[in-house]
């Protein structure tokens, strides 16, 4: 038994597709913790075969890992989480641990608190202070008002940061660390809740900056190309979005604008149409990860920021492009490998 | 020979039979006069016997003068006509009973004799003429123009065609008469002459014509009866209830909503047809389907369910013998489109002929939706709670009411020990956007300028409720209106001037419901006076032409439209042009009564046509002096694309530009 | 509501004891020629303008603070602000900006290094015996009663301000005056107390400060403009700045930082930098690593900031406290009014292209701005009144003249239509602005083409006009707007095939091949950019010049810098002082303008002309006499550039 | 079936002046008040249910000072008779979890089957309150729920949320549980006047702090210290490091040190092969085979 708490603890959150932003961000925010704080930054990597998720941790400065592998981990259950966490936390005793303020976040920080009588500050914007005088600032008030809460005396201290709020930094080369893997069994009988199914969201409505694939025009598409590409999205799972000129010429409305006077997207995939790269449009997307350019001159500056650059006329390629993804679409339904149509 | 002629001419021996179709048309009459009185009195008791004076010289004048009826010229000479037709051709009708059953039986005296008969018979021909000609444009008018506020029933038909059945029929007999008996003085009777001329021109022999004589003098006798057991349950019956209407007509400030008792209760406003006011009740019968209101109702002309005629005459049904009254009247009878699509402009109460009051029974059953349903288009739940807890309809709040003073070093109330003047701002100017703050800025200067001694409430003004109240909230608006006197009261204010008209109608006509007592002046009003008195001067003059619309809480609720012109005249160098629709005809900005939070849901937007209106006109700009008017017609101003090349401001500002 | 979408923008900020309304303020620029050392009568009109458009608060023009100062090179007339005779004006100034509520700062300088003897008839001041690069006339090192004078100088003009009624003084102590010069080692290289450590760089600004406190007292607002990264080899670097932020904060005695990029006039490259082909907010990095290092003094930023968006997201990230903008606000005063009425669209965006600010102020003559007219002259110009009479109005050509044409005339209530024979509306605008460098120059074609549109003005695209159209719609006033043709000069061999010009190359309409020779007769932008155009895709390109060097008529414009940089990377030749005299096949014979020695350019495949053009003025010349009222206007009048088209189109919608 | 809805009045800033920049409060009389908009909605939520289930109990709880009762009122109001009980706890809080005892305490004597309350309140941007409950009552729990469905058998329930990315998760819970209810879950109903009139006539049962059964260990875990206006944090972006050359760093500058893709050639072709360009673009990326059934 130590003498005090002591590690910052993250927890990581997942996907599909690996380890969360969220975690990343907290990761960054959690390094300058650490190193002012002069504790070490551990994560606690909780799920099923999640263990590819540790070179990433690794490489945004997690120092020791916590790894608990279960089924019952596999979905983010609430009961589960707070169980292993619980269990973790008694054996380990952490100063500080440090959550996404997500949907799962949000209810596992409280959970975990109530149960062992702890401080818990949500949606926190910042820790200042050190030792016993930690202090947490949040915004409050319909964001008029930011207050500062000290969490008094019992430790670990369990803090939840909102998404989006933090600048993820570079990462490092993955990096051989500590990982102390633990066998939690877990008593079936704790799951009170189940997750039956996971409905998706409409892509037609969503936000832009939450979108995972965009469809963008340009003035050069042309009011005429608008259900064109909204077919195209629509067999892609994507959300429309457009430069400055699609929005004046009326196009598209403003709050699907994309640039320095709209929105800031960084989509997996941006495919742009008809749209020339003003910087107005290139600075609101230019992070994106993947982009694929269709246009009608050669000399588009939108292809300096392209992967994929097409020349070409939407209005003939696109309706292709969308029949060729039906296509596609049946022969996987029919069990086929998807394979490509070469012969043009 | 003294002129004169045989009353029961030609048909002597069946008296008795005319007065007994006369007792049974009269029978049946009254069995239906009964069943509206019936229906009159499902309503709750409500007693206005006030001022019976006034109200039966009022009475008379209306009936003499036709004057609300003319303000529709062609409808109004059709029903000059035939009301007079008629009310002299009645009055022949009891001169002859008067004669034959009083006179002759019982003194044995005759009164048609000599020159009062001849005058008698030229008069009554030539108002049976006049009637004629009236029951012709009527007939002309609706089955040939058929403008579109009117609705053609079968009862129409069949009322008109009798009538001028009856009118023909008499003067057939007449010329009959006059070629049987062939008197010397037929020529005092021109238009029977003319009817007995026509049957000698066609050749109808002598005593053929004593026949038809005999049978069309009992299809007119019988037609006659008929039209009589037929009245009451006719449109003609309006001869009875549109009168009383005119005669217990509202003598209230034209723009007070009554108000209800909200402490206690289960049910409020009107959720059945019992639940209106026996007056409400005979509004409904007094209403002649004319469509006036239909024709003057922005949401009917913008194409919005709601058409004020259809909901008299959909109520109406409720006087029916067999009604049944249990049915709630909103969504059944009158869908919610309808109840809420109006804007409370009052158009239809100002061009009804029989003052009808379709207001305050769409407020009625408002109040009812909304404080015992809470039934309400959805839009309107965020303004009612932003009244609630915000006190302003914008939900902007409290600490934002100064704001548009911030450049100007004006009193607060609350500071000073002596108050002079209120300068009421109203929430629309304070809150809803930079450029509804011009207008409080420079009212304020005028005051200043017009060195006057004034002082604002700042953050303790509260909406003045109207708004609430015209959607219905009664609850709300008493809420707020007890604040605001309560306010009133403990700075000891008993003036207050504003330049919004929902707020001074509020003030000027509700508050005093509530126990303030204070005096109310329009800016405008204000403007004009110190203008006249030389307090505030023009020192140059505009140079471009605008166009005025009235708005109308000011118009129409209150009456003032001479001052905006005066002040006009004043201040601009040409003319101001007039809009097609002006004065108490002015169309509304499509705000009122809520519709300003609610997104205009079917039909043309009223705004959008009021400013094509005002484009129309040629004028450079339009002025209005009401801060809803202003904020409608700047969108659509913007929508139209106009917004630099047709200026839109406040009177106000344009008189504080020039002083 | 507008709040909504600006939180930031326009909420108001606590700067020293005063509060702004919003974070938007007008950072110093020299405008209008000043005369008599005091503020000018015009300048306060220009300023009120400004005022009444919504900004939060104003920087006066740079003043000077010493007879040996001259703040702006090759500029003459500064206000002498030592001088008790500016308080009046002063006075005026102050109530002017007051009225609309906005607050006013005074910014005292000395040019140090960079006065020019010929101006001030006095020897040029600096803490070296370095001359400047620009300026070139060498200094003479600052005696310590010199510098003590020039203190006292600096308190005598912070007094004279704060009795003029203004709200505060900011010192402007970026690289290119004396305050910065004592910062940088590059310039001042003393050996004394002035000079050496950082501290004692930092020496005279620190006593300045102090001195001013003395006099203004502690409730007067007092800031500073220092550079962010005087990028020359051996200058300060942002991590010097940063330092030195900090440490001026530690005085307690300043209540805002302004964060400038324009730190030196070396190679003009920072107006370079400024330019349109410098990405929008390039300077924002320097403010925001500045608020990381700072506790709490608030930091304004500016440089390519042109959009109420791009502003509001800058505050949003915490990059800056203020935004401080200048060309902005000179393309449209009414910038912050339009933003916060929810008008963003409506604003006439600045493009940078420094043509009508820099290159003219530089060049000695009153600033102005190549889309809005009435720069420095509000007063006389700037309002738009409603027409008296309303009359039928047809503008032929929607290009920037014609578009301001139809613009004002329809603002004045006029009934107009608008013809243009292309599919759309811009005119030659649309070419300039098909180099990506220059694609913010669209701006003119959108602006205008979203107002016409947005006023009312009938449109009518892809129509050419004929004399007898006009005639038929017998309108009260016809505007000419048809622009120019280009120009065959008399060279022999002018009109072979491989001779082409620069619209048909920007056009597309031509092929051109692989080595190419332009002949720059024009000077501006019109050889240089399709250089960058033609050498964005590989071609091999020589522009030849009988001037003294390529693109000279942009030079004060600051522009040249990045547009060479990229040229010279890509290996474009520069020919200068060489007259074509025959095009034959594929040789070009020049002829040195000085020695009359012949060159021979050998192999080339294309010969672009970037000459004068020709007024297309058949129309008007077919229509004289036979309309009630015909003007024209922009090239149709003569050939010339974008800015006399537009003011001519403005000044002839005022006129009708 | 007994359902509890907590409920909050809050104080809603809306204006930057809220906070004193002096003395570092809040000014009350800076604020409006009223019922947690997210409460309002678990209250709506209890009168559906009920409107459903008609063999169903609904008590209101806060907990909060005297003026409490008139939020607590409107709360009843919305649900007129068909609320049973109203109970308010005598204490003001900024603590959740001090709130959260007192609530708990109060809710194990009644009993319940679901308990409702807000995702959050949004004067102190908290949202722990719901999930203290639940745990000090040992019960499972679902938070910011969008949609709710209780089966009618077997005492569970179906639950809705959000999980960013607009998807939303489909769970199943069992009774008795603990949801706090999200934005998006129904749209409150305005209260009635016959309604209101009954509000202010209904009692309010009161229970004093003192008479709550607490251990003594039971107290504050964190304490508010300060108030402030908001300032943004100030976010990464790309900074030229001033160990570079003078040249280096105006080019880095100059460029924008946007991300320009290298090395991709312009494809042509026939519209045909372009479009296999792009599906092949979208397969190799896995754009197509991840599709969702």
């Amino acid at each position: 038994m130590r003498l005090k708490p002591e590690g910052i603890w993250i927890l990581e959150e997942h996907d599909d597709e690996g380890t969360k932003n969220i975690t990343l961000e907290l990761l960054s925010e959690g390094q300058k913790l650490a190193r002012r704080l002069n504790e070490q930054l551990c994560v606690c990597l909780l799920g099923s075969q999640v263990g590819g998720c540790i070179p990433t941790l690794t490489q945004y400065g997690a120092e020791k890992i916590y790894l608990v592998e279960h089924e019952l981990l596999s979905e983010c259950s609430l009961d589960a989480y707070a169980f292993v966490l619980g269990e973790l936390i008694k054996e380990y005793d952490p100063y500080i641990l440090m959550m996404g303020a997500t949907p799962s976040g949000s209810e596992l920080a409280p959970r975990i608190a109530a149960r062992f009588k702890l401080p818990c500050i949500t949606e926190a914007k910042n820790i200042t202070g050190q030792e016993e005088n930690l202090q947490i600032t949040k915004s409050a008030y319909n964001d008029q008002v930011y207050i500062t809460i000290d969490p008094l005396a019992r430790r670990p201290l369990i803090v939840t940061m909102p998404p989006g709020e933090t600048d993820i930094i570079e990462p490092n080369k993955p990096r051989e660390v500590e990982v102390i893997k633990k066998n939690v069994e877990i008593p079936a009988d704790i799951m009170r809740t189940k997750r039956k199914r996971i409905i998706k969201g409409d892509p037609r409505t969503i936000r832009l900056e939450e979108a995972d694939i965009i469809v963008s025009l340009g003035r050069g598409a042309g009011n005429e190309s608008l259900p064109i590409l909204q077919e195209l999205a629509d067999a892609l799972g994507a959300s429309i979005g457009g430069s400055r000129g699609a929005v004046d010429d009326g196009i598209i409305k403003f709050e699907r604008q994309i640039g320095i006077s709209g929105k800031t997207v960084t989509p997996r995939l941006l495919i742009a149409c008809g749209i020339s790269g003003a910087r107005e449009f290139t600075a609101g997307m230019e992070n994106s990860n993947l982009v694929a350019a269709v246009n009608i001159d050669q000399k588009a500056r939108i292809f300096d920021y392209a992967n994929l650059c097409i020349k070409g006329d939407l209005r003939m390629i696109i309706p292709q492009v969308i029949d060729k993804i039906q296509i596609a679409k049946q022969k996987r339904e029919k069990g086929q490998v998807l394979g490509l149509d070469t012969k043009s | 020979m003294i002129p004169s002629r045989e009353i029961f001419w030609n048909v002597g021996s069946q008296q008795g039979a005319v007065y007994l179709v006369a007792l049974m048309s009269v029978a049946i009459a009254s069995i239906g006069l009964l069943q509206h009185i019936k229906g009159w009195r499902k309503g709750r008791k409500e007693k206005i016997f006030d001022q019976a004076g006034n109200r039966l010289k009022y009475f008379f004048r209306f009936l003499l003068s036709h004057e609300r009826i003319r303000k529709d010229t062609y409808a109004g000479v059709m029903h000059l006509f035939i009301f007079w037709g008629f009310v002299v051709l009645f009055l022949g009708t009891l001169i002859i009973a008067f004669q034959e059953d009083l006179l002759l039986p019982f003194f044995g005296r005759k009164v048609l004799e000599g020159n009062f008969y001849l005058i008698y018979s030229l008069v009554l021909d030539l108002f049976g003429l006049l009637a004629i000609v009236g029951v012709g444009l009527a007939l002309y008018r609706r089955y040939v123009l058929q403008p579109e506020k009117l609705d053609n029933k079968p009862s129409d038909l069949i009322l008109l065609c009798l009538i001028l059945f009856i009118l023909v029929s008499g003067f057939c007999v007449e010329g009959f008469r006059l070629n049987v008996s062939n008197p010397q003085w037929a020529l005092w009777e021109p238009v029977g002459w003319l009817f007995g001329t026509i049957f000698n021109v066609l050749g109808i022999a002598t005593s053929t014509q004593r026949g038809l004589h005999k049978i069309i003098w009992w299809l007119h006798l019988i037609a006659s009866m008929g039209l009589i057991a037929y009245f009451p349950f006719s449109n003609l019956f309006h001869v009875v209830s549109s009168s009383l209407n005119v005669f217990f007509r509202s003598l209230k400030p034209s723009g007070a909503l009554v108000p209800i008792d909200i402490q206690e209760g289960e049910q409020f406003g009107v959720a059945h047809i019992q639940d209106f006011t026996w007056k409400d009740l005979l509004d409904l019968d007094a209403c002649t389907r004319c469509g006036r209101c239909q024709e003057n109702c922005p949401a009917a002309i913008s194409g919005k369910p709601l058409n004020p005629k259809k909901v008299i005459q959909d109520l109406r049904t409720f006087l029916q013998p067999f009604s049944h009254n249990g049915v709630p009247l909103v969504s059944n009878i009158v869908s919610e489109a309808e109840l809420w699509a109006c804007t409370t402009c009052r158009a239809c109460m100002e061009v009804c002929p029989v003052f009808v009051e379709h207001l305050n029974k769409i407020i009625e059953m408002r109040r009812h939706s909304v404080l015992t349903e809470s039934k309400f288009p959805s839009e309107y739940k965020q303004v009612f709670k932003n009244l609630e807890i915000f006190g302003d309809t914008l939900g902007k709040g409290k600490l934002f009411r100064e704001d548009w003073a911030s450049n100007l070093t004006i009193d607060r109330v609350y500071q000073q020990n002596d108050t002079g003047l209120l300068f009421w701002v109203g929430c629309m100017s304070a809150l809803y956007d930079e450029r509804s703050k011009n207008t409080p800025i420079a009212a304020a200067k005028i005051l200043e300028k017009a060195g006057l001694d004034f002082g604002i409430l700042g953050e303790e003004e509260l909406c003045c409720g109207d708004a609430a109240r015209r959607m219905g909230n009664e609850y709300l608006f008493q809420h707020l209106a007890k604040k605001n006197i309560e306010v009133f009261r403990k700075y000891k204010i008993k003036k207050v001037v504003t330049h919004c008209p929902h707020c001074f109608n509020t003030f000027k006509n509700e508050y005093a419901q509530f126990g303030a007592d204070i005096e109310v002046v329009h800016f405008m009003e204000l403007i004009v006076t110190l203008l006249r008195e030389g307090k505030l001067n023009v020192k140059s003059k505009i140079d471009d032409i605008f166009t005025y619309h009235d708005p109308c809480y000011l118009g129409r609720h209150n009456s003032i439209y001479m001052e905006p012109r005066e002040i006009l005249g004043l201040i601009l160098n040409s003319d101001m042009k007039e809009m097609d629709s002006f004065r108490d005809k002015s169309f509304c900005c499509g705000a009122g009564g809520g519709n300003m939070w609610r997104a205009a849901v079917t039909g043309r937007r009223i705004e959008g046509l009021r400013v094509e209106e005002a484009v129309k006109t040629d004028a450079s700009g339009i002025i209005t002096s009401c801060p809803f008017c202003e904020i409608m017609f700047d969108s659509a101003v913007k929508q139209k694309g106009l917004e630099y090349s047709f200026r839109l401001m406040d009177i106000i500002e344009l008189v504080n530009r020039v002083t | 509501m507008t709040n909504g979408q600006f939180k930031y923008l326009f909420s108001p900020f606590k700067i020293g004891n005063i509060t702004v309304k919003n974070r938007i303020i007008q950072t110093a620029h020299k405008i209008l020629p000043c005369r008599e050392g005091v503020t000018g009568d015009q300048y306060i009109e220009y300023m009120r303008e400004r005022a009444k458009g919504g900004v939060g608060a104003i920087v006066t023009e740079v003043m000077s603070v010493h007879p040996t100062s001259d703040n702006f090179p090759g500029v003459p007339g500064d206000v002498m602000a030592f001088d008790e005779n500016v308080i009046p004006q002063f006075k005026k100034l102050a109530h002017a900006i007051h009225e609309y509520d906005a607050k006013i700062f005074g910014q005292l300088s000395h040019g140090g290094r960079q006065g020019n003897e010929e101006i001030t008839g006095l020897p040029v001041w600096a803490p070296s015996a370095i001359p400047d690069p620009v300026i070139r006339q060498m200094p003479k090192e600052m005696e310590i009663e010199e510098i003590n004078e020039l203190i006292e100088g600096f308190a005598k003009a912070a007094k004279n301000v704060r009795e003029g009624g203004l709200d505060g003084v900011e010192l402007y102590a970026s690289s290119a005056y004396l305050i910065g010069q004592f910062f940088s080692p590059d310039s001042n290289q003393r050996k004394d107390e002035f000079g050496g450590s950082l501290e004692n760089r930092m020496k005279f600004c620190i006593n300045v400060i102090d001195r001013i406190r003395e006099v203004v007292g502690s409730d007067f607002v007092l800031g500073i403009k220092i550079g962010g990264d005087e990028l020359v080899p051996g200058g300060l670097t942002l991590d010097d700045f940063k330092e030195i932020a900090k440490r001026l904060e530690a005085t307690g005695k300043i209540d805002y930082i302004t964060v400038t990029p324009l730190v030196s006039f070396v190679t003009f490259q920072m107006m370079g930098g400024l330019g349109m082909s410098a990405p929008l907010g390039a300077w924002v990095h320097q403010s925001a690593a500045m608020k990381e290092v700072l506790s709490h003094t608030p930091i304004v930023t500016n440089g390519r900031i042109k959009d109420p968006i791009q502003a509001e997201k800058i505050l949003a990230d915490g990059h800056a406290d203020l935004i401080g903008m200048a060309r902005a606000l000179i393309s449209d005063p009414e910038f912050a009014n339009k933003a916060r009425e929810g008008r963003s669209d409506d604003i006439r965006t600045c493009l940078s292209c420094n043509l009508g600010c820099f290159k003219r102020v530089f060049s000695s003559l009153p600033g102005t701005c190549i889309q809005n007219a009435a720069v420095g002259r509000e007063k006389e110009i700037g309002i738009i009144e409603p027409a008296k009479t309303r009359k039928k109005v047809i503008v032929v050509g929607g290009g920037p003249g014609g578009m301001e044409a139809a613009r004002v005339a329809r603002l004045r209530g006029h009934r107009v239509t608008l013809y243009e024979k292309e599919k759309e509306l811009g005119g030659q605008v649309n070419l300039a602005a098909k180099v990506p460098s220059r694609q913010e120059f669209g701006d003119v074609t959108r602006y205008l083409g979203q107002q016409v549109k947005k006023l009312g003005v009938e449109i009518n695209l892809a129509v050419e006009v004929t004399p007898e159209m006009v005639k038929r719609e017998n309108a009260d006033v016809v505007i000419i707007a048809t622009g120019s043709t280009p120009f065959l000069p008399p060279i022999p061999g002018a009109d072979q095939d491989n001779v082409v010009n620069v619209r048909q190359v920007l056009k597309d309409e031509v092929k051109v091949g692989e080595n190419v020779l332009l002949i720059d007769d024009d000077a501006h932008h019109k050889a240089i950019n399709t250089a960058e155009y033609l050498a964005n895709q590989g071609k091999k390109v020589e522009i030849v010049t009988r001037l003294l060097f390529v693109g000279m008529d942009i030079a004060a414009s600051g522009l040249l810098y990045p547009i060479y940089q990229n040229l010279l990377s890509k290996g474009v030749k520069f020919t200068p002082h060489t007259m074509v005299i025959q095009i034959s096949g594929n040789t070009v014979t020049g002829l040195n303008v000085y020695t009359y020695g012949q060159v021979n350019i050998e192999g080339v495949d294309t010969v672009i002309l970037a000459t004068n053009d020709l007024a297309e003025d058949l129309l008007y010349r077919s229509l004289k006499g036979q309309v009630k009222e015909l003007y024209r206007v922009g090239d149709c009048v003569a050939p010339r550039k974008v800015m006399n088209a537009i003011h001519e189109g403005y000044n002839l919608g005022r006129l009708i | 079936m007994k359902i509890i809805v907590c409920a909050k009045r809050v104080g809603h800033a809306y204006h930057s002046s809220t906070v004193d920049l002096s003395t570092g409060h809040i000014d009350p009389g800076k604020m409006v008040f009223m019922l947690n908009p997210y409460d309002e909605i678990a209250v709506e939520e209890a009168i559906r249910i009920k409107e459903h289930i008609s063999d169903c109990e609904i008590i209101l709880i806060t907990l909060g000072i005297f003026e409490a009762e008139e939020t607590l009122r409107y709360a009843f109001a919305m649900g007129g008779r068909r609320i049973n009980r109203m109970i308010r706890i005598n204490y003001e809080s900024f603590d959740p979890w001090e709130t959260a005892l007192a609530l708990s305490n109060v809710i194990k004597k009644i009993g319940f089957d679901i308990i409702l309350c807000g995702e959050k309140a949004i004067d102190d941007n908290c949202s722990q309150v719901g999930t203290f409950v639940a745990e000090l009552l040992n019960i499972p729990q679902v938070s910011g729920i969008v949609k709710l469905d209780i089966v009618p058998q077997g005492k569970k329930t179906l639950v809705e949320r959000y999980l960013g990315k607009g998807d939303r998760e489909e769970m199943e819970c069992c009774l008795p549980a603990l949801f706090t209810v999200g934005k998006g879950l129904n749209d409150p109903r305005y209260p009635s006047l016959p309604n209101r009139i009954l509000a202010e006539k209904m009692k309010i049962e009161e229970i004093d702090w003192i008479d709550l059964e607490f251990g003594s260990e039971e107290k504050a875990l964190t304490k508010v210290t300060k108030f402030f206006s908001p300032k943004p944090k100030t976010r990464k972006m790309f900074t030229p490091d001033s160990s570079l050359s003078a040249l280096e760093r105006l080019n880095l500058m100059m460029s924008g040190s946007s991300s320009k893709k290298e090395g991709s050639t312009v494809l042509e072709g026939s519209a045909n092969q372009l479009a296999d360009h792009l599906v092949k673009f979208l397969v190799q990326n896995k754009f197509l085979s991840k599709e969702d059934k």
